[in-house]
């Protein structure tokens, strides 16, 4: 299974801190993200956001990075700290 | 202290502490320099009463650990420390601290305005702004974002 | 706090204290940039154990304070701070202390670089460096010339 | 009379802190540091280095400064604070 969190304003729309996927459907970052977007109207609207950033176990990742069983996936809006 | 250290806490700091912290046993730095923000009270047009600091725990003290670590790798540093509060900040609260020390002041100063430039569009934080017209999510400047070419 | 504030004087400063005052009733300003200079205990090949920091009375003040006013004339500021210590230091003694604060972290970040890099070249003190191998008047650096050029 | 200060290095090397000299041998900074100059080896050797640095009443000024009756010079080595 693949952990995927979310945080803040995509938290918020999508009514989801964090939830499990199976590795097996999203062998990349790029994969999980559209499945994801299939899961409905709330997902695809929010997930289709160019700015959305995506961390794999604690650091940014680009679309490619491959997933395995065990990774912590992130997604978030841009960060807007300090 | 150890060189680098980061701090992600719900609980204010004293900046003169942290600035003793940075200066103790450590003669060989004649140069501090210390950045810290905090929550103004007008923010554009809306006003800000309160704000919500999300952060990811685990991922946040991480990028920080790495950002004081890049510092160290440009510049002849002695000590990088960095604090950021999450929760709830009232107006004039602070929200972050950066402190660095070094030989010589213009390292000081151009690591203590990198750190704070790379946290600004890096350490996964978010905030909610809270006022009497509503609560919104700030968004991200694409100042904050122009101020990395700098670098 | 008045907005322009320096002060030559032979006491420690207090970090802390100093950023309070920087911010007390100060909403307005989300940033504070501070940078404190102190006696490192290593100048070159000598090794420094007290420093005597002389100055001019009169025209001290009046520098400190034509060099803050020309920091905000130039940045939005809410308030610049100076403070510089005379008389004999110890290795690890802060000798002077600068702090701005300012609606903007760039603001605020490059006025107090500004202000220190022409408190080094403008304003009048003289510091004789004491130590086991006798005293020796301090001399001025090519390199703290050569910072202003970038201002 | 012109009051006339002298600082740090500099006033080590001259043994003078202060002294006031007649403003009518001084009409700007250049003619009195000339005339401080042909007090002796020892003033000339320390006011020949161009590195000297003049303020008059409180302000730094170059060597065609005027001056005048009430003046407050200073000479003094390149500064060395912060």
């Amino acid at each position: 299974m693949i952990r995927v969190l979310f945080f803040a304003g995509l938290r918020e729309q999508l009514g989801c801190a964090e939830m499990e996927v199976a590795a097996a459907g999203a062998s990349t970052l790029a994969e999980l993200r559209e499945s994801l977007s299939a899961r409905g109207d709330r997902w695809r609207r929010a997930l289709a956001n160019p700015n959305i950033q995506m961390a794999v176990n604690r650091s940014v990742a680009a679309a490619d990075c491959a997933l395995a069983s065990g990774d912590e996936v992130a997604l978030f809006p841009p960060v807007t700290g300090g | 202290m150890v060189s680098v250290s980061v701090a992600v806490q719900s609980e204010p700091f004293d900046v003169g502490a942290e600035y003793t912290q940075l200066r103790a046993r450590n003669c060989a730095d004649g140069a501090a320099a210390i950045f810290v923000g905090s929550v103004r009270d007008l923010s554009d047009a809306t006003r800000v009463t309160r704000l919500q600091l999300e952060h990811y725990p685990g991922m946040t003290e991480q990028v920080l650990r790495q950002i004081a670590e890049q510092a160290r790798a440009r510049w002849c540093l002695g000590r990088v420390r960095i604090v950021h509060r999450v929760g709830s900040l009232g107006a004039g609260e602070d929200i972050v601290f950066v402190g660095t020390s070094a030989p010589h002041r213009q390292a000081a100063l151009d690591a203590c305005a990198f750190v704070i430039d790379l946290l600004k569009t890096r350490a996964p934080f978010w905030k909610k702004e809270i006022g009497p017209d509503g609560e919104f999510w700030v968004q991200a400047r694409q100042s904050d974002r122009e101020a990395l070419e700098k670098w």
